[in-house]
């Protein structure tokens, strides 16, 4: 098993090195990303079958750390994750066989694009905080070379920048944890960690620095800055790694060192990760509401995923600790979920907008529109992945959503007083981050695709290439079936909980219809399958008979609106506009300012509206630091400059201190 | 070793680190250079006296090296640098003379109470000699730090390096120490060369070149 | 073991000052760079051989234990692989006549000179000797840092000259306590000047007098190790002198006394009443590098910026250093190997892009991946190894100081992460100026061997994903001798 | 047989919504014109009307896209089959366990995504105006639902309809949490629906309408889609009301044909009084502007939130 995956591994690393030398002979794109394909798809069957056979399998090379070695282990969590990092990279992989052709520095992308993909899976297949780390950022570094390929442009260095320092930043919060985990006398295999006693003041500090490691890798607020600049910056294909994929593996570094190696944690632990949980999940989407770079927006929504998935882990944790088996596993459930889930849509959404930007060289909203008529294979996967991620049923996002609701239901079951009351709140929350989520999609959907083009270049645009459109199908289709049959997900997730909180949901696929049932039918139940078939049966029923009783005539004439048609498509809703009412709403979020400059009567003079908005995270936090940090390079800087006499007073200075501690102390 | 001989040596080390006192008091160079061959004169005569009682003959010859060289042919080439260069003659001090004084007590008495910490199973001529060593070279820093004039910190460095001199000779049967004095009287030598080869007239900080290269035979 | 049919301490020492001498008679500078490389090239050999052959027992002058053996054959390599590199640059620096053979008549004797001074100092078994050799390699650098003659160059020369003769002062000084402290113990003469005697026998010197000698020994040798505040010679020093010798100064000299900072570490050791000199080492390497990581940002001048990192570097190591126990001393081993290898091979590229770009102002390089592939992804790799990240060496030893101080001293330890992250920030901020982003400044040609620049980074590469049991064994020895 | 008698009434339940839709709409008009002292329409006129519109050709804007012809189907389907899950007259229906009550809510908001965007499909400023509104008020009327949902779920131990209609006719009281969610729901249904004083959906008024700014562009049988699925949403609050807070008379689950006649009267008669009480409400109201509606809903969440709260706490004792 874990052989297999090294080799797989390996065969990427490798896939990195013929990269170059493949492109000198000008088949670089179909060699490293056929191959990336075959290898993340072999990488794929392996974790399933993992996942499936269930019983973990270790190996440990002597390589690294000598007298401790790597040590490897594909257990169930592994396994899992190992489905969603390699199903994700099998379809970029796809995606990029057609990208490779449109991008600009091909050379800058084909070899880190498969180191990228075996630096993601080593993180998952680690087993000793060493290796661990070793991984996690080698999986930094090669996406930052990744993000860094279109480095001619002032932004995308600037971005590198910030993600570089914000990984290493989470790095070290791990490598510290894992300090304290491993003592003084660096025990640093997971076995070790996972036997070993913590005290609680430790497992907290522990569980802090694993937040502050994880998280911003993964991007809760306000870790999160890093993220709607380098998911952007890089190119397509690996927007949609770091987006679906790289985030999950920092769900899973988080789950893997809160769940597995820490041990039976306290309860409040949960209702930090909930707050955070909620917190993030609203924060992300009102950002991405304000967006109108398509790929920012998608940035931002991961973000509000991100605690969406916090939300269930929270969950889970507080059940655990309080000895509720089943709920946690509902709750866990839930979460991995959602993980797989947006894996799937994230990565067919940033398909989607990476094949807009191909045809139409645009990424902003406002410049856009319409596409939904020359590109409507592209239009059509990019609405399935909208209505998914917007949680609409009977597509995958839903029922994720649904399950994390079901778990807070049973939260009353809890017995400290603090959960009881952030619970529901978490909840509402939750609920209203799904509700905009739906209407960022719609502003996202809607003005890129339909109206009328807004610009030359989208109204030049054509359909993606076969490759993409065949990637962003698969998706699609990926979405259909885990929203319509998620019982099978859940009884594949059922070893991953009972190895992590000992207890799994009952077996899903039994039930009659294929619905699910979370605890009992009285409960609660949904069941995807036949809600499809009904909305599809009732639709097709209503269309026939309306078209066989009554008419099925169709003109086409100009647009109506109230009677005054403008044929400029300036006249459009813009994004601006559409998410102008829901700015008023949270505008103190942003400090919204709108300032409106209507021109005296009679004069002709346009009006304008002039609307700011200020990351208050970014102002709050990170711009004080580089302050700070500038402040005091700018007053150190002046030792650079002193004369002979005053460093040999610093030499003097430092004698004379050392003898006075000398004479004092000792 | 004789309670008399134990005294000179005594008075002989101290006489240095008043001669060090003197040195941070003066105001003129060609008082300093005067100044400078005294301390030397008295190191050497240190030096001598701790010959005769270790009755360790190699270390006349550091005396010799330290009468001879320091004591003459150092303040001599260092007057001639001063009139060649036309550098003025007062020493500019970064802080005032009684400060530097008042500092140079706290220095010394600093190096007394680092040094009597020494348990008395050293020999106490070693010990003494060892405070007013380290008295010196904390003095010579003092000046070094503390005066302006590229000359003046040389012979600051020069005084120091004689309170390292003072040390080794206290040191009994320390080999070598011929050879440290004569290394280090080279090391002078290099900077008293490279002050007139870059024609530092003020300062260390700023050394100048055409100086240099027309020094060297190369006009430019 | 195996017997040797020569002596390769001999050799150690007789091959780099038998060059030297040859070296000022020869004529015409490409002769003399192949004498130099071929000179370096044996000496490696002898160190290599230190090895595999029988050891020599300490005589009065001489050792060879395992402590030294580490910087012995790290400190010949890099002075093998420098010389190459020199052939290059020298010949280029010729060329361009930024260097005329007037003011290169010395040169490779001089090197051949520094190479001596270094192995005498790392094999000496008497502290005065070691003293003495410390001080030469310092005054031949003094030259050689001078060689451009620009008033620039001359001026660090100058600082580097006046800073390092006060620190031999105080190291002087140190030692003469030392041996007054060991002489009622042991005896006058040279017999308490020997290492071997003197850490058999310290448990019984004054301690107090020991106190007073580290820390005059830690602030002169300190100097050359580039602690701050003693490190102001050190960023001129490198900018200034031709990169060989930057590469040397950082690769080797400053390991060399930092070698000797050890070695007065584990004698105070030896001593239970003297105080323990951890905390001291501690303290310095933690404000050497948080104070480097600031300077980092305001840096113009490419050397200069390698030269301050070259001082977080240090700064760490002395810090792993004083923390002690195995885990940090392996760590600081492995850091200290790593950096030679990193730092010396940043050098080398340095070098030639300074060489290609015509200048070392950052703000006039830009681009260097486009330009110049190899010279600009080789830039990348050395800054990324340097900022500690996998999957290269320097990762592997951050780890293990890192956690492994973590779980002794927290606070300590989130100190240095976080000035490991400024730094990181500065360094990632230049990394984005100079190899990337669209190209400036004007390109000269320039061909040069990279081999030199290659095998050190291949090595810091290796290092970083395998390190061979033996080594690892080894360097765990060294690391118990270091308690 | 019992699946049979199951199907029949789940069957049966689907067409009821659908015949009674129109109804009601009727109804709510016809009792609001009375209000104003007008005669007003035919109780039946919304039948005729859409009878109307399905005949009438459709005029299709130029720029409109396919997604703007499958959008009104795609609205009927999925609120027909909400409607259809909510028990009317009758709990344990055959397919009650497809959907709780969280999923119907989905399927409204399914509705709504594809109404919003079929409104900005053909790119007039003002199908965006209704889109944009749309969505506003449904972000902070979904919460407020399912803060609702989750009082109901915490009352019953479920968020199955049928379940939750059980327990309250085997009677829990009264509780201060109850009330509270049911003025939410009634603020909730309010907005979703339309009515004033969130929405007219008389007017034609561009810059006030929000629900008639989307569907500005349809015409002929895609229209009567939307009105009929605008009256099934109507039909199906009404009935979720009463399902919940008035559950008397309902037939329970595999009973015979007699209690589900009497099921059926008790529901027609729980819509007609409904229906009426909407009518006077809004007559007795004016409608608000569009920035208050914010503050309306974001009351509505209020009351859910605390009505939830009070639940979560008293759980404990």
């Amino acid at each position: 098993m874990v052989v297999v995956e090294l080799w797989c591994i390996l065969l990427l690393l490798a896939l990195a090195l013929v990269a170059l030398p493949a492109s000198r002979q000008g088949l670089g794109g179909p060699v490293v990303y056929g191959g990336a394909l075959l290898v993340s798809l072999a990488a794929c069957a392996t974790g399933a079958k993992a996942l499936a056979g269930g019983d973990a399998s270790a190996l440990s090379l002597p390589l690294g750390l000598p007298w401790l070695g790597m040590h490897f282990r594909i257990d169930a969590l592994a396994a899992f994750f190992l489905v969603v990092v390699n199903l994700g990279a099998a379809a970029a992989s796809l995606y990029s066989i057609g990208y490779d052709r449109h991008e600009s520095a091909p050379l800058r992308v084909r070899p880190f694009f498969p180191a990228f993909l075996a630096a993601m899976n080593l993180v998952v297949v680690a087993d000793d905080a060493f290796s661990f780390l070793f991984s996690w950022e080698l999986m930094s570094l090669a996406s930052w070379a990744l993000v860094m390929a279109h480095h001619r442009e002032e932004a995308n260095a600037h971005a590198g920048l910030v993600y570089l320092v914000m990984a290493s930043f989470g790095t070290l919060a791990l490598l510290l944890g894992f300090g304290l985990l491993a003592g003084p006398e660096g025990a640093y295999q997971f076995d070790a960690m996972r036997t070993a006693h913590h005290a609680p003041w430790l497992a907290a500090l522990v569980l802090a620095l694993a937040l502050l490691g994880a998280g911003s890798k993964a991007g809760i607020v306000p870790l999160h800055v890093w993220l709607p600049l380098a998911h952007p910056a890089a190119p397509s294909p690996v927007s949609a790694l770091m987006s679906g994929v790289m985030t999950k593996v920092a769900i899973y570094g988080l789950v893997r060192i809160v769940f597995d190696l820490l041990g039976p944690p306290d309860w409040w632990p949960g209702l930090v990760v909930l707050a955070l949980g909620g917190i993030t999940a609203v924060m992300g989407v009102l950002y991405a509401l304000m967006e109108h770079d398509l790929k920012r927006l998608l940035a931002y929504h991961t973000v509000e995923n991100i605690g969406i998935i916090f939300i269930g882990l929270g969950l889970a944790l507080a059940f655990r600790a309080n000895r509720l088996f089943e709920p946690a596993a509902l709750a866990l459930t839930a979460a991995l979920f959602h993980v797989f889930n947006h894996m799937v849509f994230k990565s067919l959404l940033f398909f989607g907008a990476g094949a807009v930007q191909v045809e139409t060289g645009e990424r902003d909203m406002e410049r856009l529109g319409g596409l939904i008529r020359p590109m409507p294979v592209t239009s059509f996967a990019f609405l399935v992945g909208c209505v998914s991620i917007s949680a609409l049923p009977p597509f995958n996002g839903f029922v994720s959503e649904w399950l994390t609701f079901q778990a807070i239901l049973l939260s009353p079951e809890l017995p400290q007083w603090g959960l009881r009351i952030l619970i529901p709140g978490v909840g509402a929350l939750l609920a209203l981050a799904a509700a905009l989520a739906a209407a960022c999609f719609v502003k996202a959907f809607g003005v890129t695709f339909l109206g009328r083009p807004r610009s030359d270049a989208a109204v030049a645009a054509s359909e993606a290439d076969r490759f993409s459109r065949a990637a962003m199908l698969v998706f699609a289709a990926i979405c259909l079936l885990a929203g319509t049959l998620p019982g099978f997900v859940i009884d594949a997730l059922a070893p991953v909980t009972q190895g992590l909180v000992g207890a799994r949901m009952p077996t899903q696929s039994a039930d009659p219809w294929l619905s699910i049932v979370p605890i009992a039918a009285s409960r609660s139940s949904y069941n995807g399958l036949l809600v499809f078939f009904f909305i599809l049966l009732s639709a097709s029923l209503a269309a026939a008979a309306i078209h066989r009783l009554a008419s099925r005539a169709l003109r086409r004439g100009p647009a109506w609106d109230c009677g005054f048609p403008d044929p400029s498509p300036s006249t459009q809703y813009s994004a601006g506009s559409f998410a102008q009412p829901i700015r008023r709403v949270f505008g103190p979020v942003f400090a919204a300012r709108e300032h409106v400059s209507m021109p005296p009567p009679l004069s002709t003079a346009p009006a304008t509206i002039h609307v700011t908005l200020r990351d208050l995270v970014w102002e709050a936090i990170y711009a004080p630091l580089g302050h700070a940090v500038a402040f005091a390079a700018d007053r150190l800087n002046h030792m650079q400059f002193l004369t002979i006499r005053r460093y040999l007073s610093l030499v003097f200075a430092a004698l004379v201190v050392l003898l006075l501690v000398l004479a004092i102390w000792l | 070793m004789t309670p008399f001989a134990f005294d000179v040596a005594h008075l002989l080390a101290g006489g240095l680190v008043l001669v060090s006192f003197v040195l941070l008091y003066q105001d003129r160079l060609y008082a300093l250079l005067k100044v400078y061959a005294l301390h030397a004169f008295v190191l050497s005569a240190s030096v001598a006296w701790q010959a005769y009682v270790q009755d360790a003959p190699h270390l006349y010859a550091t005396a010799l090296i330290a009468l001879a060289f320091k004591a003459i042919v150092i303040p001599l080439a260092l007057r001639r640098i001063i009139e060649r260069l036309g550098i003025h003659r007062e020493i500019e001090a970064v802080v005032g003379i009684g400060v530097t004084m008042l500092a140079g007590m706290a220095l010394v008495a600093l190096s007394m109470v680092v040094m009597l910490k020494v348990t008395p199973g050293a020999a106490p001529l070693a010990r003494e000699d060892l405070s007013f060593a380290l008295a010196v070279v904390l003095l010579g820093l003092l000046m070094m730090t503390t005066r302006r004039n590229a000359v003046s910190q040389v012979v600051g460095f020069m005084s120091l390096e004689n309170g390292l001199v003072l040390a080794a000779a206290g040191a009994r049967g320390m080999p070598m120490v011929v050879e440290i004095s004569f290394a280090f009287s080279i090391l002078i030598a290099f900077i008293v060369i490279g002050l007139f080869l870059f024609r530092i007239r003020e300062r260390f900080d700023t050394v100048d070149l055409s100086a240099l290269h027309r020094f060297r035979g190369e006009i430019r | 073991m195996t017997v040797l049919p020569f002596d390769a301490v001999a050799a150690l020492l007789l091959t780099p000052l038998a060059a030297a001498v040859v070296l000022t008679l020869l004529p015409g500078h490409r002769l003399k760079a192949q004498v130099n490389v071929a000179a370096s090239f044996l000496t490696l050999l002898a160190a290599l051989s230190l090895l595999v052959a029988m050891r020599p027992a300490p005589s009065t002058f001489l050792l060879i234990d395992d402590l030294n053996i580490v910087f012995i054959v790290l400190g010949s390599f890099v002075g093998f692989t420098t010389s190459v590199f020199s052939a290059s640059y020298i010949a280029h620096e010729i060329e361009t006549g930024r260097l005329t053979p007037a003011y290169l008549r010395f040169y490779h004797a001089m090197y051949q000179v520094l190479m001596f001074a270094m192995n005498l100092a790392l094999v000496s078994n008497n502290i005065g000797l070691m003293w003495v050799a410390v001080e030469m390699a310092t005054l031949t650098t003094v030259v050689m840092v001078g060689i451009y003659r620009t008033h620039e160059a001359l001026e660090a020369a100058w600082k580097y000259f006046i800073l390092g003769s006060v620190g031999i002062a105080l190291a002087l000084f140190g030692t003469i306590l030392v041996y007054i402290a060991a002489e009622p113990v042991i005896g006058e003469g040279l017999l308490s000047m020997e290492w071997t005697l003197l850490s058999s026998r310290v448990a019984d010197f004054d301690p107090a007098l020991l106190n007073v000698a580290f820390v005059f020994l830690l602030l002169g040798y300190g100097t050359k190790v580039g602690l701050a505040p003693l490190h102001a010679w050190l960023p001129d020093a490198h900018a200034e002198g031709p990169t060989p010798i930057s590469a040397v100064l950082s690769g080797l000299l400053l390991n060399v006394a930092l070698y000797a900072v050890l070695r007065f570490k584990i004698l105070l050791a030896g001593n239970l009443a003297a105080f323990a000199p951890g905390p001291l080492m501690v303290t310095m390497g933690l404000s050497s590098a948080v104070f480097a990581v600031f300077m980092l940002y305001r840096r113009r001048d490419i050397k200069r910026l390698f030269a301050y990192s070259s001082i977080e570097h240090m700064g760490i190591i002395t810090f792993a250093f004083g923390m002690g126990g195995p885990l940090a001393n392996f760590a600081a081993l492995l850091h200290m190997t790593m950096h030679s290898l990193a730092k010396s091979g940043i050098f080398f590229a340095v070098g030639h892009i300074a060489q290609v770009k015509g200048t070392q102002r950052i703000a006039d390089i830009g681009g260097l991946t486009v330009t110049n592939p190899w010279l600009g992804w080789s830039l990348v790799v050395g800054v990324v190894a340097i900022a500690g990240l996998p999957p290269l060496g320097i990762f592997t030893s951050e780890f293990l100081v890192v956690s492994s101080t973590f779980a002794r001293a927290p606070v300590l330890a989130v100190v240095l992460v976080l000035g490991l992250l400024v730094g990181l920030g500065a360094l990632v901020t230049r990394l984005n100026g100079l190899a990337f982003g669209e190209p400036r400044g004007e390109q000269h040609p320039g061909e040069a061997s990279y081999a030199p620049m290659l095998a050190h980074f291949a090595l810091v590469l290796g290092a970083g994903i395998y390190l061979p049991g033996p080594l690892v064994e080894w360097f765990r020895h060294v690391s118990s001798i270091l308690g | 047989m019992a699946l049979i008698f199951g199907l029949a009434v789940q069957g049966v339940q689907m067409f009821l919504v659908l015949l009674a839709a129109p109804l009601l709409t009727g109804l709510v008009r016809r009792v609001k014109a009375r209000l104003n002292r007008r005669c007003g329409p035919p109780l039946l006129q919304p039948y005729r009307e859409l009878w109307r519109l399905l005949r009438k050709d459709v005029v299709l804007a130029e720029s409109a896209s396919w997604l703007f012809r499958a959008a009104p189907y795609l609205i009927f389907a999925s609120t027909w089959v909400a409607a259809a899950l909510v028990p009317t007259f009758a709990t344990g229906l055959e397919f009650s366990w497809t959907a709780d009550l969280i999923a119907i809510i989905a399927f409204l908001g399914t509705a709504r995504f594809f109404q919003a965007l079929a409104g900005m499909d053909v790119g007039t400023s003002f199908g965006g105006i209704g889109s944009s509104r749309e969505m506003m008020i449904a972000s902070l009327a979904e919460p407020a639902m399912i803060m609702i949902v989750f009082t109901l779920a915490l009352i019953a131990g479920s968020t199955q309809l049928s379940t939750v209609a059980e327990v309250m006719v085997a009677g829990v009281g009264l509780r201060v949490s109850l009330a509270l969610a049911l003025v939410a729901l009634v603020m909730v249904a309010i907005a979703e629906n339309g009515r004033i004083p969130i929405d007219n959906p008389a007017t034609h008024l561009e810059l006030t309408m929000v629900h008639e700014a989307m569907v500005l562009e349809y015409s002929g049988r895609h229209l009567a889609l939307i009105e009929l699925a605008a009256s099934l949403k109507l039909v199906l609050y009404v009935s979720l009301i009463a399902c919940v807070f008035a559950p008397w008379g309902m037939a329970a689950a595999g009973t015979g044909a007699v209690p589900a006649l009497a099921g059926i009267a008790a529901w027609a008669v729980k819509l007609g009084i409904g229906g009426a009480l909407l009518a006077m409400f809004e007559t007795s109201i004016a409608k608000m502007r569009v920035f208050r509606v914010p503050n309306f809903l974001g009351a509505a969440l209020m009351l859910g939130l605390l009505a939830t709260l009070l639940r979560f706490v008293s759980a404990g004792m």
